[in-house]
């Protein structure tokens, strides 16, 4: 039931709104509204039951082993949340003035700092709203740059054919024209097709590495030196980050510019999709061109104090990205996270990323699934591929996903990367047990057992969810996308 | 080991499994001399890790310092009242640490909020359709423009006329996001006198060439209500797209976007309708994570960029709600997706739902009226005061223009120290305006609160 | 599973422990414990994960109609948990000094003004930290009255056969005796036996008004009267005040001495089964015998401030009831709930609960229910008997009571009070609207049909729960009352 | 009409299901003189429903007033480190809203729980069974008082031998209670150099007489560490039962109840241990809500107060958990009950067990010790200034008493006014020991706090 079914006319929560209508008859009447939008009218009692029920029909990871690769699914401390949401930090207005924000910006300054030493970048802007509009803001700068330089020519970014679809739809937003570069079988990029895009018209490329097949790029280095020679900048894509945090600095593989999902790798909530956080750091000769606003730290003692850059300080900046700073109450959870792990626990991060996905690719491997990658070490997530089991019992991975959903798991990120057929990529982080891994494989096996014997059972599933299967293609063909309370129905668009 | 529950037996046997010899050997492919060794050069206290009860320790004294202010601040940040279900509710694990619902069966909660949400801003808007939300307001703005291109297949020339009555940050970040895609940002001045748009000044920038689409907000920065019915009839006479910049909870007040012009025309009402949603639920917290809507009518719904959640049926024929159009997105479509967007401001979403299930139509209108007439009140106190009067003659929502006698920097200083927030320093965007202060009172702000605003001003400009 | 099921030698959710152990060798090794205990070890991630699917099982009012009689299971207002947990309420230590605790004080303070108008009593203490301690409270009042007029020959007190277990209990441990008196046919207390039980040996009679059975009774004038002239007092039983908040006073009924259950009238949480709190109210003549701590009123203007009282200023108290004052925090939930009603919202929930109990019993009725008292009112709850059910299928109460279960509601209080045979008490409270009412009722019918038609499906419920019926038997003979890590299972006492 | 969920209509309708022309009619059985006319005579304030948002206001003003003081204030109630997952689910909806686990089958949330808490506590006290919760500590002492009397069979004087060295406020909570039933509390003088009980103290209590139990405190009120091992044989020796009154904290570090005494008589161990839960997850908030634990040797059980969950089956021969002996219950046995004790504090069991799953052993030994550590320190720092110095020589664990060289009062006020509470003044229970200060510091005091309080103290009697 939508709440809008729960609602019943002149019903309402009283003690959230004001006692009285006030009277607005100084309002122009041709600009008022002639009739109440139809919103659901309900009692305090029915919103907080029908949202309790309704977020328990949520997979999350506070409930279950949630190994959707490339996602980054790692506990969200709790802590992050109830101190991010101290009245202090709620309560401070976007536009106060210094004098009433060194709380807010001595954490953000510090979340810079620690987000500039672990990454190996010369400097960082938190600006960017999520991953996608830190990549935007990579390649803008990229554009500054070559802008700058008058080198206008150079309108073509390389990108991958197993990169993030964001990754060439970020280019595009920035003016550029977008080539692909094959992936070699062994999961590296292809460095002969690379050399070959080469070429004056070259901004750049943009890389995750590892990438998203789940394996450590050995010849980045090669790479960036091709593409420096060529007059390109390096682009990183941080959503791979947690593979590599503290491990491998991207500043020191040669990067110019990254972007860091910190809903990912410095575990700020997922939140059903959103928000994110996207910082974005660039090496010395990009930083005039970093998005605003940033911290800049003055004074030590009592004179000591945080204050603002924005495009007076900056006149190089690409800009603005959203109305104020970014998601500070995001970047604030982040910066919790850091304080909690220092830049040591962060080292562990990686390691033990690591340690988990090469562990359960080996066991699944074991146990006679097929790795897309069998020569590669794992990264912090890896891919197998179910063509196997595909061809022999007539299932799909998505019928093994959906299975997977009745035994307590989510599933792994199906079909992605779009080169390997029937994949699931597989990313187990490091705050996951040993134990949790070796429930997983177990079934795994459960269910390609089921594959044999029962083949119907993996195509109908899920059987013991809030809903069966649910049919996508009607969604897209008959859109439903709002309740309609005329029809009682949807609005069929 | 924060948040890492490997002991050491764990570890030993993990690696045996594996056959590696240690951690370290799993980094194996990376060239040895990419390794990163000690990193330092920064504090020590941010190289350890701390325990939850240290870091809580700074963060309350970090939050404490920040002073919690009276806020007479708005400037598209508003402090409302926000239910304490709200937050209760959207902060449960399973809706603050469940991912995007790409697995659709384990997540009609968040799917079935989505719709919801959808739901209700298609109702606030008088559109049809409603995106599951973007990053922010003026992000959102940026996107109905690109949008507005995209579909607009009478004209073809890639110029958004944007008045200068919308918000300077929200024009620069449109800015930021459009520049190369050879989108032309044509600015409309305001009237002087009323600061709201006119349609000699839209006839003036337009200069006769066609133009793509037409930016309204209701209402503007200054706080001014624009005439929305003869702004969008001129826009959709010139062929263009009409972009509704709107302010969510003045909606429960005022037209809504989809009733906006004659609308015995077939072209009648804005086209698109964008804004933050902040006010449904956000507290300020420094500015974000916020909410950017985006609404359509039906005929440009499929250039609507950002997630899209749709009702369907399940195998046995129940309801249920999924993921749609997808085929829009950068996942699919990589290079000719609608945008790079992926990421939407799900948590966020879900507080703005919970909220106005909370409020309903009638608590989101009595919260409305509150704002603006305490704003009468505030308005009139503060111009008991010699030398202040309103900047402009044309009517308000919950935020006025006021010029000051004395410069606006001092006189935001001065309250600082008295632990208030005046304003908002339009001059500092706006040189013609130096000397003015853009004050706002929502439905939080009492009589005292507006008495103790007036005496600390008074006390500044005495 | 339980969380010690998850424990692994040496797991710890590492941030929440002081990074170090600190050297304790100073402490002699005779006082030192010698092993650890066996607590479980666990990660962060395995508790939150833990805690929060085991939070799923339960039903609550924020995820069910929960109907149960004599326990008042209305809304607990979301904001009334954030305000109490406010930084600055959770810090204050209970001996911080008045100079630190004039917010706190002044809620107490407002608290028992508002209990005293809306009860009609002279004074009130909030000190007593639940129902039962009140009563207690109550009982040790009335003792300390006659006492303190030589009166030692009243020991005993007068309890109806009705009467929550609470109140015998309570008189006995002030060292009273207790006579039972009957309840007539038509629900009230027998007047008739309660004349001839009264004399000089009578403290006073412990009374509920409605009564457990759910109605008014309307001899109360004569009862005090009554028991008044026999030299006893009157103590009012608080637990089922929400039926006459508002409405009827018991100070105006003439009550000595009364309690109330916070957690139920004033919709403080009920946590799982407690915390409550059980403030009491008095006469004038009991005034000097009130639990310590109290809060008092002194000045106005700049020179207003609330101070304490305790055995110095109330040497004839009976006493301090906890450590400190009672159940603060739950307190201040209470007087928030009290502030977003006012005295006028109070007097609505009294009308409304009695509404919605008396529409159900008619419905319910209707649909050929057995009223327990058919010719009476419901206050704001009632009794159904299921005798004639039980009898022509062969079920019993709590057959029916296991199938609401599986309809998504709570089962109302089964075999309660005895001397109604196959009873179910049912109590809606105001804040649950019509349809849940009438959903109600229609699955009332729905399962009697069940019954005639299948009562297989009665006797064997719950079908849908995470547990099937539970032996309660068995739990009290095989007693296992604590999980043994040796035995990876429970001890056996 | 706040959480009142009728409309007009809605009450009409039913009203004439009922067959009533009024909801005043429903009250017809309630004679007319009775009904409550205005309520009137107080504030306005108090009459008027007021909104969330007005309400929270005030509230905020008011928690802002108490001032957040750097807290070395213990005596029963200690400032720990509580970790934000303990409340984040404790306050879940389902947790925190539901009652009584009495249909166990839709209750195993909260049954689980309790039975983890019994087991969680058993392994601390070294006992055999926990019931699941009362209280308080203070009240948890009076039933276990009242529990050693009923159960002790071979003593049938109602005597109870309670040292001197029992928290005051926990002896007035026990003499409330029990007064009335025929107990005799006996009070055991302290000694005065070491603070702690001795056996030529209790023989001399005794005075030859049976007595039916012995309480000992561990700590004591002033921090002191008892000889538990000997009192417990001493006791043991006159068929007394022996009663622990135990910080669940220091059990960490120290011995625990059930291994008290000589292991190798077969009465070896406390027969009971109790003491105040709040120490494990319950922050200061004034004195309560707390939690009180009660625990006992197997022979007992049967004797124990307060609801008990026990482990069983269900219908398909899986485990379950459900209320058990619940004959002890004043719901079933009314006069004859063990207790009239009927609420649990199950909110706090919740956030107890959760936060002990959170520590574990090995946490929870690292805060008991930095307690003591952090207490070391302090005392050390304070006994610098010159006048400064330990009431007693024995060992303490996060609490020692400190004789001053100037008025108590005159102290705790100077360093209140610097936003410090430096301690409590056992002098206005004690007079012997006026002019003394109770300090404590847990492991949330750092060096500088420590160092801050010093500094004060030092600024305060120079």
């Amino acid at each position: 039931m939508l709440i809008h079914d729960h609602s019943h006319p002149g019903r309402r929560a009283a003690a959230q709104a004001p006692l009285h209508l006030a009277n607005c008859d100084d309002l122009p009447k041709a600009l008022r509204r002639k009739t109440r939008p139809a919103l659901p009218e309900v009692s305090e009692l029915d919103a907080v039951r029908h949202y309790t029920r309704l977020s328990q029909k949520n997979f999350s990871i506070d409930t279950h082993f949630y190994p959707l690769g490339s996602c980054t699914m790692k506990y969200n401390p709790r802590a992050c949340n109830s101190l991010a949401s101290l009245p202090g930090f709620l309560a401070r207005h976007p536009a106060a003035p210094e004098s009433h924000s060194q709380g807010v910006m001595a954490c953000l300054f510090d979340l810079q700092e620690m987000l500039k030493a672990i990454t190996g970048m010369h400097a960082v802007s938190l600006a960017p709203a999520a991953g996608a509009q830190g990549e935007l803001a990579g390649v803008l700068m990229i554009r500054a740059y070559h802008d700058a330089r008058g080198d206008h020519a150079r309108r073509e970014v390389l990108v991958p054919d197993a990169a993030h679809g964001t990754n060439p739809a970020s280019a595009i937003m920035a003016g550029f024209e977008v080539r692909e570069i094959p992936t070699g079988p062994d999961g590296d990029v292809d460095v002969e097709a690379l050399s070959q895009a080469l070429g004056p018209q070259t901004a750049g490329i943009m890389l995750t590495n590892p990438s998203t097949v789940g394996v450590f790029d050995r010849n980045i280095q090669v790479i960036a030196k091709k593409v420096h020679a060529a007059g390109g900048l390096l682009y990183y894509d941080g959503a791979n980050l947690n593979a590599i945090l503290g491990k491998v600095r991207p500043g020191d593989m040669g990067f110019d510019v990254i972007h860091m999902n910190l809903h990912k790798t410095f575990s700020t909530p997922h939140g059903g999709g959103g928000p994110g956080a996207g910082p974005v750091g660039v090496a010395k000769h990009l930083e005039p061109y970093l998005p605003i606003p940033l911290v800049a730290h003055e004074g030590e003692g009592p004179g000591e104090k945080w204050v603002w850059q924005d495009e007076h300080s900056r006149p190089e900046t690409i800009g603005r990205l959203t109305a104020f700073g970014g998601n500070i109450g995001i970047l604030l959870r982040a910066y919790i996270y850091a304080r909690l792990l220092g830049l040591e626990g962060m080292q562990r991060v990686g390691e033990y990323a690591t340690l988990n996905a090469n562990y359960l690719l080996k066991r699944l491997s074991a146990a006679g699934f097929q790795p897309a990658y069998p020569q590669r070490r794992a990264s912090h997530e890896f891919i197998i591929t179910l063509k196997r089991e595909a061809k022999d019992h007539g299932i799909t991975t998505m019928d093994f996903a959906k299975r997977l959903l009745d035994y307590g798991f989510h599933a792994p990120t199906t079909y992605f990367p779009l080169l390997v057929p029937e994949c699931l990529l597989i990313e187990p982080t490091e705050t996951e047990s040993k134990e949790a891994l070796d429930a997983f494989v177990e079934t795994m096996i459960a269910i390609r057992e089921e594959a044999v014997q029962n083949p119907e059972m993996l195509r109908t599933a899920p059987h013991s969810l809030p809903v069966k299967r649910l049919d996508d293609v009607r969604a897209a063909r008959h859109l439903d996308l709002a309740y309609n309370s005329e029809t009682n129905n949807a609005t069929a668009i | 080991m924060p948040f890492i529950p490997h002991t050491p037996e764990d570890t030993s046997e993990m690696l045996a499994t594996i056959g590696a010899a240690s951690i370290e050997e799993l980094f194996d492919e990376i060239p040895p001399e990419l390794r990163a060794g000690d990193i330092s050069g920064l504090a020590q206290s941010l190289m350890r890790p701390e325990p939850e009860m240290a870091v809580a320790r700074l963060m309350q004294e970090r939050a404490r310092a920040d002073g919690e202010p009276l806020c007479f601040l708005g400037a598209g940040a508003y402090e409302h009242h926000i239910p304490a279900a709200v937050w209760q509710l959207a902060t449960r694990g399973e809706f603050y640490s469940a991912y995007t619902p790409y697995q659709a069966e384990a997540s009609q909660g968040t799917l079935q909020v989505l719709y919801e949400f959808q739901s209700m801003m298609t109702a606030l808007t008088g559109l049809d359709a409603s995106n599951a939300s973007l990053y922010d307001g003026a992000s959102a703005l940026a996107e109905a423009a690109l949008m507005a291109v995209r579909a607009n297949r009478k004209v073809k020339d890639k110029r958004v006329l944007m008045p200068a009555s919308v918000h300077p940050f929200y024009r620069q970040t449109v800015r930021s996001i459009v520049r190369h895609q050879g989108i032309e940002l044509v600015e409309v001045p305001y009237d002087p006198t009323g600061g709201h748009t006119t349609i000699s000044a839209l006839e003036q920038a337009a200069a006769g060439k066609p133009f793509a689409a037409l930016v309204i907000p209701q209402p503007n920065v200054f706080g001014v209500l624009e005439e929305v019915d003869s702004l969008t009839d001129w826009a959709h006479q010139h062929n263009a797209l009409v972009i509704g910049l709107v302010n969510p909870v003045a909606l429960a007040l005022l037209s809504p976007p989809g009733e906006w012009g004659t609308q015995s025309e077939k072209s009648g009402g804005a086209d698109i309708a964008c804004g933050e949603g902040q006010p449904l639920g956000m507290p300020l917290a420094s500015g974000g994570p916020y909410l950017g809507f985006l609404c359509c009518t039906q005929a440009l719904v499929r250039q609507l960029p950002g997630r899209i959640a749709g009702k369907t049926l399940d195998l046995d024929g129940n309801p249920g709600y999924t993921l749609t159009l997808q085929a829009r997105e950068q996942h699919i479509r990589r290079s000719k997706a609608t945008s790079n967007i992926c990421t939407n401001q799900g948590l966020l979403v879900t507080a703005a739902t919970i909220h106005l299930s909370l409020l309903g139509a009638e608590g989101l209108e009595r919260v409305a009226a509150a704002c603006h007439a305490n704003t009468r009140a505030l308005i009139a106190r503060l111009c008991e005061i010699p030398g202040i009067e309103p900047v402009f003659d044309r009517p308000v929502f919950h935020e006025q223009l006021l010029r000051l006698p004395r410069p606006t920097e001092d006189i935001l200083k001065a309250l600082a120290a008295e632990n208030i927030l005046a304003g908002f320093n339009l001059g500092r965007s706006y040189p013609e305006l130096d000397g003015s202060l853009l004050v706002c009172a929502t439905e939080t702000r009492t009589e005292s609160d507006i008495d103790r605003f007036r005496d600390a001003l008074g006390r500044a400009l005495s």
